[in-house]
């Protein structure tokens, strides 16, 4: 995996496949939370943290139990029992061992068992056999993408209380009409991002009919082709 | 301690009962789930493979006569003499952060004849209809391209080569 | 939070210290764009009539209604919406009449028509008009109160949603709406649209590839280059810049930083190409960025209040542009830019100000200060990797 | 509260998406077609009306009360999951073009705010037949507010209006009349935030002229007197 990919990875699940703006995944508390600048930042640290602890250990009990045995209806179950004890889990360490971090963040910990973007992450990145490395900067992309936009809108949150918004759009109506805008602005970005294109002629099968395409073969795939239409 | 041992006792009790009656559901669901996915299967083979589908009394097809590392499944579409006519692969395409399969056939001619999406992960419901504008061509240079969408083009072009490249063994 | 300066979101902070009304600033803008309008009704009316190329009179006339429509519809609009929302206070049509005049209600239409292809299909263009009022101005409150610059909310929608009709003439089908009946018939098939959209689907880049299909620079300098209706010409965009800049409507540092963020940018993006002084030249000639940088980037409702906000917002502006230009699938890059700024600039606006006021940051506001930076520095970061 | 007044609350009083915001996260993606409300809401139905039950059956047991009590959360979670799983398993089976076109979101039923709210809200605190009337209500309103969505976002971005599988009433005449076509941007993400945000301004609205009226009301109520 060359360095190009895992940026293509990180940036496309965090801006192109943003988990707010076009998976709708965590709504409930990317809505709640955004008012203040803290308390967003503060569930959108935490996010990311759970979210790429969650999904290792979920993926890894996925492959190595769950499928093994069969066990595969079982996901669902099992998946919200281990992001539930992990949350319970990083709760007690942090409380021990960083309570000033605690202060902060101890609020929103429990919440995050019930924002679906863990769950949802964790059962896409099971379901769809990423491999290992993919999963985490999957995972890492998606938490850093809610993060984003957690931090962004909490500025933008707190600019509309200045504005004279009318009444009836005041408070989440007229946070969703900006987080609609944000999406219309966010997929204008396809493209920043781009695919390794060195890989591409080394994954080149064997095929006589590529010789046709607008890529200059290698010499010794040439030599391939030659061989094969002897 | 006696406190939290029944506490956790009693959640595992929780969790084994619901995971033994989730065992007994998925007893009677499973062989239906399974029914419908190799109709669905059976149903994209008459989609992708117009010959066998005009002469179903006298085509046969073999599956999984072949296996390739490449491919999930290979269906091979013989004529009344034995002869191999067509070669239908199922091919998934991974992209990041999900992943698709879809069927392929390839005619005696080495030309893509038809792919469909058998299924599909994707956030966007639009794969599904996606049409890779692949049927009859025969190389892969006028690709159409999937932006924006966690398939990456080059994961789905390379089914399509796959397909092609395979099909020259296959259909010897 | 001892606070010694007042920051609100008063439109124009200078306007109020030299005492004017909004009425003579809407004047100035006026006349600081009359250039434009004028140079895209020479370009696409008089010269196609001069030229004679036109099937039907309604074609060659058809940049002329979209001018009138365009504005008349947001001003409709606006007048619906205000009506609606302060039926108690409003109780005559003057008020309503004088209301509109005072939120520059024609503005986010005339914008959108300037920058919107020269024959756009009208429903589309009256509905992204209205998007572009409703959304990005009156559902924050009409003017003053937007967040978003509500002419590129319009623009981005309709290239968002109506990406299959947008490139398509309404007279013709098969023709291309960004060339107009005089230049439909010059440029030749090959050529493409714009000298962007050319642009960016070249595999070589090349002066004979990129710039000849079109003259040579001085054509694209003076505008007679196809291309959205009223942002072609460099030397109008000049003109009106020089006015506002003289009467003081827009700060002339903003445009200047930005364009020259980009010429540097794509001066070394142009060296590493093994391209000469034409290439930066060529970027910062063609396409909207000469309007986006005059009277969008300028805006003072959505840009920061202060000298260092501002230089660093359009510095920003240019490194986006550049980067969605040469490396997004975006070929024009301006709107996407300026909007994408129309929410940092908030982020900047707050910290600078906040520094300026207290002499230091909260200590709240750290992290997501480091957020902000982080964000910041790796765009240049990736800037420099993508383009070198 | 009575029977008929718990039943209508979850409609307009109490509706868990326009007036709670909750469960917002299925409203915005699944609501491209009127098919997925309804296979949504059905699904939506089922586990809240079990999990209520359930739940309050559990509850009303003393002693097993006290012995759940502090890992009560994750029991009830437990229960959801296994009934979303069961949802999901029988979808599966025997309507899969709806299984397939709702995805993840079936299985993120299970943490949608909805189901765990009502139970730790509603269910463990009263008695089962309350709680099933408490589910239906919820659960017929939150399918109600899926369906207005859904019409709109429909109609406008697609022109066709889909009840169930093949039965579908094609609307496109009406955007030929007016020379337009679909605009594609409310099938979008974006189209999705915005539609939702617009409804539940209309409700703030409709909300807050009510207010204005029953204030004025109580105002000339005190003049007479």
């Amino acid at each position: 995996m060359s360095f190009n990919q895992i940026i293509f990875i990180i940036f496309s699940s965090m801006l192109l496949e943003n988990v707010i703006l076009s998976q709708f995944l965590g709504i409930c508390s990317f809505l709640g939370v955004s008012k203040s600048r803290k308390s967003a930042v503060g569930m959108g640290l935490s996010v990311v943290a759970v979210i790429v602890l969650a999904t290792t250990v979920t993926w890894l009990i996925y492959n190595y139990v769950l499928v093994l045995f069969d066990l595969v209806y079982l996901k669902t179950i099992v998946f919200i029992l281990v992001i539930a004890s992990l949350v319970q889990i990083i709760e007690i360490i942090i409380k021990k061992f960083v309570p000033s971090l605690y202060k902060s963040l101890g609020i929103y910990l429990p919440l995050i068992t019930t924002n679906c973007a863990v769950l949802g992450v964790a059962i896409k990145a099971s379901q769809n056999g990423l491999t290992f490395f993919n999963m985490l900067l999957y995972a890492l992309g998606s938490g850093l993408g809610f993060l984003l936009i957690m931090f962004i809108f909490s500025f933008l949150r707190e600019e509309l209380e200045k504005r004279k918004v009318p009444k009836a759009m005041s408070g989440i109506p007229i946070a969703l009409v900006v987080a609609s805008i944000l999406a219309i602005i966010f997929s204008r970005y396809v493209g920043i991002v781009k695919e390794d294109e060195g890989e591409k002629e080394k994954e080149l099968p064997r095929t006589a009919n590529v010789i046709s395409m607008h890529l200059t073969p290698s010499d010794e795939y040439l030599d391939n082709i030659i061989r094969r239409m002897k | 301690m006696k406190k939290n041992l029944i506490t956790g006792l009693v959640l595992s009790v929780f969790a084994l009962i619901c995971g033994l009656l989730l065992s007994v559901v998925n007893m009677f669901t499973a062989p239906v789930i399974e029914a419908r996915t190799e109709e669905k299967i059976n149903n994209s083979i008459m989609e992708v493979c117009e010959v066998y589908k005009n002469n179903k009394d006298t085509y046969t097809i073999d599956k999984e006569s072949i296996k390739h590392d490449e491919v999930d499944s290979v269906y091979l579409v013989k004529d009344e003499n034995g002869e191999k006519v067509e070669v239908i692969y199922v091919v998934s395409a991974k992209g990041y952060a999900s992943t698709i399969q879809m069927m392929i056939s390839v005619t005696k001619e080495h030309k893509i004849e038809r792919s469909v999406v058998i299924s599909s992960a994707e956030t966007k419901g639009d794969i599904k209809t996606h049409d890779f504008m692949m049927d009859g061509k025969d190389s892969l240079a006028d690709f159409d391209k999937l932006s924006g969408s966690t398939i990456s083009s080059k994961a789905v072009r390379k089914c399509f080569y796959t397909a092609l490249d395979l099909s020259y063994e296959d259909l010897k | 939070m001892a606070t010694k300066y007042l920051v609100t979101n008063a439109p124009y902070l200078r306007s109020a210290d030299h005492g004017r009304s909004t009425h003579t600033v809407m004047r100035d803008l006026l006349i600081g764009l009359s250039p434009v309008i004028l140079f895209a009704i020479f370009k696409n009316v008089i010269m196609v009539f001069i030229k004679g190329t036109y099937v039907s009179v309604l074609q060659a006339i058809y940049p002329l209604i979209t001018l009138i429509v365009g504005p008349l519809t947001s001003a409709l609009i606006e007048m619906l919406c205000l009506f609606i929302m302060k039926r108690k206070e409003i109780t005559k049509f003057s008020d309503l009449l004088e209301e509109v005049k005072n939120g520059f209600g024609f503005f986010p239409g005339l914008f959108i028509v300037l920058i919107s292809p020269v024959y756009i299909n009208m429903w589309v263009l009256i509905v992204s008009i209205a998007v572009g009022e409703v959304v990005g101005k009156m559902l924050f409150g009409g003017f003053g109160q937007n967040i978003f610059n509500p002419a590129i909310i319009g623009r981005a929608f309709m290239a968002f949603s109506f990406s299959n009709l947008i490139g398509v003439s309404c007279f013709d089908p098969s023709m291309n709406s960004y060339l107009n009946a005089y230049e439909a018939s010059v440029v030749d098939a090959v050529a493409g649209a714009t000298p962007l959209i050319r642009y960016s689907t070249l595999t070589d880049v090349s002066y004979v590839g990129a710039v000849e299909p079109f003259g040579n620079l001085l054509d694209f300098f003076l505008g007679t280059i196809p291309g959205c209706l009223g942002e072609t010409s460099f030397l109008a965009c000049l003109i009106g810049c020089i006015y506002l800049s003289v009467r003081k409507v827009i700060d002339y540092k903003v445009p200047l930083i930005y364009v020259s963020v980009v010429f540097l940018n794509t001066l070394v993006a142009g060296l590493f190409m093994g391209q000469g002084i034409w290439y930066p030249t060529f970027q910062i000639l063609s396409g909207g960025l000469m309007f986006g940088a005059v009277y969008m980037a300028t805006e003072p409702v959505t840009s920061p209040k202060t000298n260092l906000g501002r230089a660093m917002n359009a510095m920003m502006l240019g490194v986006l542009t550049v980067l969605f230009r040469l490396v997004g699938n975006n070929p024009e890059g301006v709107a996407t830019a300026i909007v994408t700024m129309n929410i940092f600039g908030l982020v900047i606006n707050r910290y600078v100000v906040r520094v300026r006021v207290d002499g230091k940051l909260d200590k709240n506001e750290i992290p997501g200060l480091v957020i902000f930076l982080s964000i910041f520095v790796l765009i240049f970061i990736y800037n420099i990797i993508m383009i070198v | 509260m009575t029977k008929k007044e718990n039943f209508l609350k979850g409609f307009i009083k109490e509706n868990p998406l326009f007036v709670l915001l909750l469960g917002t996260c299925p409203a915005l993606a699944i609501t491209t077609s009127l098919e997925n409300a309804f296979g949504m809401g059905i699904a939506f139905i089922f586990v809240l009306v079990m999990s209520n039950t359930i739940i309050s059956l559990i509850n009303s047991f003393k002693k097993l009360k006290e012995l759940i009590q502090p890992v009560r959360i994750a029991v009830y979670i437990v229960i959801i999951a296994s009934l979303v799983t069961i949802v999901e398993m029988i979808m599966q089976a025997y309507l899969p073009d709806l299984y397939n076109s709702l995805g993840v979101f079936i299985s993120l039923i299970t943490v949608n705010c909805i189901v765990l709210g009502r139970a730790e809200a509603y269910a463990s605190q009263n008695t089962v037949s309350d709680s099933v009337i408490d589910g239906i209500s919820m659960g017929l309103g939150y399918t109600l507010a899926l369906i207005i969505i859904s019409l709109i976002r429909e109609f406008l971005g697609n022109g066709t209006i889909t009840i169930w599988g093949d039965l579908q009433i094609n609307l496109q005449g009406v955007f030929e009349f007016l020379h337009i076509t679909p605009i594609s941007f409310f099938t979008s993400s974006a189209g999705a935030f915005m539609v939702l945000g617009i409804v539940l301004a209309i409700m703030q609205a409709i909300k807050n002229s009510k207010d204005a009226k029953e204030k004025e009301a109580k105002k000339q109520e005190k003049e007479v007197k």
